[in-house]
């Protein structure tokens, strides 16, 4: 068991659903570290909001990256390095609103990494305004008269974009996340974790969470029923909507030869002036 | 003009295949031991309009195309048009004889023949390519072999085609022409500026190169992904620019050398992951291929608009290299220093260039070094390891994940908030200025790295002190072939070669860009003090005329 | 320190109401009819860490805030430990029991009374106001009032909890305190630098804020947020800087005032657009609040990195306007100035400052003019009109579709590409150089332009001459209390206001600023080859204490 | 009938497929003009790329934007003078590349505006490089070993995000195009319209679009329907997708006050002082 804590000192509110998305990541890492993945070959890469902070506070190699931006940063990672299993952490302001477009094309692309996707409803490090995945009539800091926006669906945009794993869990449920997180990381192309995180100082839905979600063991048999569950206004479900096995981006675009040293440039050039 | 000058204009619509004939024209007289300028003039669309191509063909080095030409070949009415301007003394106007609307033009059957030997549809460009063999001297099976190997497709065609008019051309037999004497010079090759960048970089150890196409950069994207399987490069085409510049990090932080090129636009979307690029202390090889702005601006021709843009890219402080090859070989060497220096003072490095470099071809011998130092510089890291270790010259040890030389237990961790030395984020005040302080050391160590390439160019001598940057040296150096003067190109720009320039300190000046506002004059007042005489500046998107630039320097001096 | 000086701090965690604290008291104070300047020291963080904010309050107008206290007032134990140093002679420090860890400290049962008081948990702020409004000598009523309108919910707690703090401090009646004299001056109000730069913009037309939070720009939105319904103007949270600058060169186009606003690292995602605001001649009012950089940086403090990055936004060449308030009643002024001339001049300007005046408050009387000339800049326009006519000015007509005053077959052509006269793309030669000299000529035009408003400060007198911008500024006049000298401050930084100036060419200055690399000195080299005798930087993103600041410009005179 | 041309000389190549666009665009306007709409209160945007050029060849009004920013422009113009049509032109690589965040925002805010979308599967202006619609295998000059990347559904993922007019056409299907686009415009709401458009150059696609396409006039009845023919391998099925009355953005967020003249903003901050 390696305790993966740093030394920095912690400043998520106490009860923040962060913890338990902290608490899970060591758990999966530790797994992975138990079934054989070297720990060195674990690294992260994080977005600016609370949910960035989790750069601090887990012991292993990373970059703290741009608001929006750390997923770029981590196909990056990724291709320069394919035997690294890279988990980026996004929050909703970040990854499906500054970085959508990042959120989307790793989908598509199917690179081989995992995002985790702290859903808090809402940008706490800024102090409460309303995000893209804020429900309508949110009233946050920049929309005191109440939100307008209809919120995106994580689970269904992922799936649309290509993702080919798709999971949600709550920080509440820290078994049942530590196993998706686990999951995530072994799968080879994509994955994307929605986890529900309560945000104690802007958006507390503990409550609501505790009273409706429902963890589900099957994946969905097909997208039409996926989709009805992850759009479920009664129930939420957590688990796994989608896991399939698709050719990743990273191995697709390999180079025939490996990278030469400069001397091998060197010589490649002079044989062929 | 030169006498030893020879000047072939090929004229046509987008989609005619007219750059392809005058780059091939261009490496045919290079076959012959001739040197060449080749330049394309060619707006934003991709069939009709009217692109025209220059090939300027010397039995010395050349480094410019010339406006009026020997030898013009029109592929259509347009072309006749726009270019009864700029016929040389006793220049040859090709034709077809459908636009034949002037005397002095000669009138070949080329659509007929066109449609003739292509039932399906064909292009003018290897009409251009015979015209000229015949024209040049060059006999018919060197024409052929050439033609062979450089269309793909129709061979037999195209042989046929091309053969017939060359022979037309024969016939015609119309006025004495200079040939162009076989020379036993070695021009080397062909380049466009973007592919000695490319190579440069690839030599410098280059493995990836992160872009979203925007012209004049996007020819860097094109070539190096072609190389991928034979020479293990990758070339990725991003979803967007900020995609890309933050992939580009993110592979040097997996320890790969990598770059990001685009156009001012796609920099503009750059510059917080430039910043950042500063902050986390990443090496980050950097190609800003001008074009006329501000916005979208004009799309296919060349400017040097953007310097002090280039120069203060990204918010907040940091150490920064930019510098700007002043010819086709320094655009090779210069790409490989640039790599070098990013990664021994892990920085950004920016080479800025314009598109008349970028997408112009010369006649040059590839500088290639005897041998390569390649100075390690990974770090062994172990539980030890701090990113941003407090050093004296501001360059902390560079380690990387999840690699031999890193141990298990090593934490790494780069970090775009301010940071302690672990890279954990801080915001204590003198940790604030502890880091600051180590990373404007670097401003000293990066002017010291420099030191040891060549940071300026000084060419020829003369009454006057002319300064340019960029490929307005290029201009500049084949204007000293009518008018003599001294040449100063301060190739690095930031740091800014403090040493080598002290001379100039004061001196006045003429300053020839292409730029509305005299940026450049106003740079080098604010570095060196310097009276300027005269800005000559031209911001139409076109390049200078070397001759006119000769005679506006020469003026200056007669004033 | 000046005797009729008052200083309170109050520290304790995030969330514990300490700003809030800071705020109610400071608002208390003016209310006697003192003057304040209020500062807070927080971290990107919500609950916990360590926060403090300051209020020093004054007889006459005070400028900054001191870093000794008179009064100290903890809510937890961390807040005691790190502000022992900060008490000035005679200090009085309050805290809980529990933290009671020295002897020079006055501890109150903080936390029982707020739990006996709020049984499902309260927070330390109110006993915070009840201290200093005992101490101040604040009736018990004018205190409770104050909390009433301060404080929506918990309102016979809070004076209950509030009375019972303010009983046991009178009673401990432990040292002898300056009581503040209540005046007859008037103040004005308290407003924060962002409120001032809202307010300013709004009395300027602004109709339309478009913007993604980041500090210390975000409580521009949040303040607009809320005027909507009653102040009819938009504030959109965007989904990004990007989308937020390109929308508001939409609303531009159709006819609205707008602004943007975000700290560095959210100006540089705005940079293509900030350049297309130049090539299509948009109106566009920004606010570049910054904070130390580069990258994320330290965002929760204050820096003036960003000079270079602020005058060289954006690609290509073009004209803009920046410039940065000196006090919190020009940050009013030139909000509504920047927008003014942003539309009148049809191009960019950016209001540049810094957390510490974005975030600072300050009591000033609301700097309203007597009227309003409204200059009406809309034309008509017909079949005729040419949205980049050329004038000799540079400045062309400006008409908006579908609007009563353009005709219905008007064409309005805003074009991010080069273009004509019409709007239409263009790639002339002739029509690029047209259109550059015409957006060149509104480089005089704005210098002209801006000549009506106050470019330059000067505030004293003395041996020294001091040139500072932004904030700095208020630093300074508040260390002109203590030793004499001249403080020179450029309010309009691009156009540079070179007449004003004129008078300090060459002569010996000392420089201050919030900038590691000595920054504004550079620009004060180019601009007007001053010698820097000295040049005082703080860059640990901390405001400088003007006692010291005082105390260094002296020892360079003795020196 | 007005004549919308205007008489900047058109450079697209001779059979592209954007031809057909702009003559039914034209052919929209015209009935949208001939029904009332004042031709004054027509606005264009449009991005950077081949499509960009109809700014150019549309004698309207408009900004000719950034490449990828055009649906941000347009939303500017929309919030400032809710009068206005606003008709956005974009590419593939503009709308769902460079600029995928503002479509998808745009549609989930249901701000009331058009994008037509040119679907012409690469980046024709720049030459041909693989786009976000480009096939897997696609040899484009940045991708000259094939692109390994799947394309977007563009109508899924506009559905997904929140669009409450959804419709797909063809070039050489003008009537049908132009009345797609009228109803597109006609629309309250975010409406777009995928236009399948061959480009002759990089990606001639006229023989499989003949071929294939297939008009349909019923809205499909759910959401599963819908997202079956969208994504049909067989045929592609031209017709309106989705077409919901949902309140538009602009209409939610309105202030209760008209924006105030200069002298009665001073009036106002004079009684608050
Ligand atoms: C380019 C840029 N814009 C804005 C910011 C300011 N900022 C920091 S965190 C944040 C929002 C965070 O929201 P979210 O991503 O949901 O994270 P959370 O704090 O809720 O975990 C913003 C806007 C920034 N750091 N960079
Ligand atoms: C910021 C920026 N990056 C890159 C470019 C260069 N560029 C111009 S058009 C284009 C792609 C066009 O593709 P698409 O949007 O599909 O339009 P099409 O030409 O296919 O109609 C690109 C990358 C640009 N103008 N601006
Ligand atoms: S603000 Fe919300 S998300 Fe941030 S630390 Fe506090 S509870 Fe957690
Ligand atoms: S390149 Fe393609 S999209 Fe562009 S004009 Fe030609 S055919 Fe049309
Ligand atoms: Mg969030
Ligand atoms: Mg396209």
């Amino acid at each position: 068991m390696h305790d993966l804590t740093s030394r920095k000192e912690n400043t998520w509110c106490i009860g923040c659903g962060n913890f338990g998305i902290l608490g899970a990541v060591k758990n999966a890492i530790n797994r992975l570290v138990d079934e054989g993945t070297p720990l060195a070959n674990i690294v992260m890469s994080s977005g600016i909001g609370c949910h960035g902070k989790i750069f601090d506070y887990l012991n292993i190699s990373g970059i703290y990256g741009l608001h929006g931006r750390a997923l770029a940063t981590a196909s990056g990672i990724k291709l320069a390095n394919p035997n690294l299993k890279v988990i980026t952490f996004g929050g909703d302001g970040d990854s499906l609103g500054e970085g959508l477009e990042h959120t989307l094309f790793a989908a598509k692309r199917n690179i081989d990494l995992t995002l985790i996707m702290h859903n808090n409803g809402n940008y706490g490090l800024t102090t409460g305004q309303a995000s893209p995945l804020s429900p309508s009539g949110f009233i946050g800091i920049s929309t005191p008269m109440g939100n307008v926006e209809i919120p995106f669906t994580p689970i269904t945009l992922l799936m649309e974009a290509g993702a080919s794993f798709v999971a949600r869990s709550y920080t509440a449920r820290i078994s049942h996340l530590a196993d998706i997180i686990y999951q995530a990381v072994q799968h080879k192309g994509f994955s994307f974790v929605e986890v529900l995180q309560p945000c104690v100082s802007y958006n507390n839905t503990y409550s609501l969470y505790n009273d409706r979600c429902h963890i589900f063991n099957e994946i969905p048999q097909d997208e039409d029923m996926a989709r009805k569950m992850a759009k479920d206004k009664e129930i939420i479900h957590l688990g796994v909507y989608r896991k399939e096995q698709l050719p990743s981006y990273e191995e697709q675009i390999a180079s025939r030869i490996e990278s030469l040293d400069r001397r091998a440039r060197l010589e490649l050039l002079k044989a062929s002036v | 003009m030169k006498t030893d000058i020879f000047t072939c204009l090929v004229g046509g619509k987008a989609g005619e295949g007219v750059k392809k004939a005058a780059q091939v024209i261009a490496t045919l007289a290079v076959k012959q031991g001739l040197f060449v300028f080749q330049t394309n003039d060619y707006q934003s669309l991709i069939k009709g309009g009217h692109n025209f191509s220059v090939v300027s063909i010397s039995q010395s080095e050349i480094y410019n195309c010339y406006h009026k030409a020997n030898l013009l070949i029109s592929f259509d009415e347009r072309s006749v048009e726009r270019h009864m301007e700029d016929m040389a003394v006793g220049a040859l106007h090709f034709c077809d004889i459908a636009d034949r609307k002037h005397d002095n033009l000669i009138a070949l059957p080329l659509k007929d023949l066109i449609k003739k030997h292509y039932p399906d549809g064909g292009s003018a460009s290897l009409s251009a390519i015979a015209i000229f063999s015949a024209i040049a001297g060059i006999s018919k099976e060197v024409m052929n072999s050439m033609i062979n190997s450089s269309f793909k497709h129709y061979k037999a065609e195209n042989v046929a085609f091309a053969s017939e008019i060359f022979d037309l051309v024969v016939q015609a037999n119309t006025h004495s022409i200079t040939k162009l004497a076989r020379s036993k010079q070695q021009p080397g090759k062909c380049y466009t500026g973007n592919q000695l960048i490319a190579l440069g970089a690839w030599l410098g150890g280059l493995d990836f190169y992160f872009s979203y196409p925007m012209t004049p950069a996007s020819s860097i994207l094109h070539y190096l992904a072609k190389l991928r399987d034979s020479h293990g490069v990758q070339a990725i085409h991003a979803e967007s620019e900020l995609a890309a510049i933050n992939m580009a990090i993110g592979a040097a932080f997996a320890g790969k050398r990598s770059g990001v090129g685009s156009s001012g636009g796609g920099f503009a979307l750059m510059q917080e992951a430039f910043s950042m690029a500063g902050m986390v202390e990443s090496p980050l090889f950097c190609v800003l291929s001008s074009r006329p702005g501000p916005a979208t601006g004009v799309s296919t021709y060349t400017a040097q608009e953007d310097l002090y843009f280039a120069l203060n890219q990204g918010h907040g402080e940091f150490a920064r290299i930019v510098a700007s090859p002043d010819s086709f070989s320094r655009a090779f060497t210069l790409a490989q220093e640039l790599v070098e220096l990013a990664w021994t003072t892990q920085s950004p490095a920016v080479l800025l260039t314009e598109k008349h470099l970028s997408e112009s071809s010369m006649s040059i011998k590839l500088p290639l070094p005897e041998t390569i130092d390649v100075i390690p510089i990974t770090e062994k890291a172990n539980a030890e390891y701090q990113r941003y270790l407090i050093t004296k010259c501001g360059v902390s040890p560079l380690a990387f994940p999840g690699v031999e030389s890193s141990e298990d237990n090593a934490v790494i961790k780069w970090n775009s908030n301010e940071h302690s030395e672990n890279g954990f984020r801080t915001d204590v005040a003198q940790n604030i200025v502890k880091m600051k302080d180590k990373r404007n050391r670097k401003l000293q160590t990066i002017y010291d790295a420099t030191q040891k390439y060549q940071r300026v160019s000084i060419y020829g001598s003369g009454k006057s002190i002319v300064f340019a940057y960029g490929s307005t040296a290029l201009e500049l150096r084949e204007a000293q072939k009518y008018h003599e003067f001294q040449l100063v190109v301060p190739i690095y720009l930031e740091p800014f070669p403090r040493e080598e320039l002290a001379k100039y300190q004061e001196c006045e000046v003429i300053v020839v860009e292409h730029s509305s506002q005299a940026n450049f004059a106003r740079f080098l007042k604010e570095k060196l003090n310097v009276k300027i005489k005269k800005s000559i500046l031209r911001y139409d998107g076109r390049h200078f005329s070397s001759l006119m630039l000769a005679e506006a320097i020469k003026e200056t001096e007669d004033a």
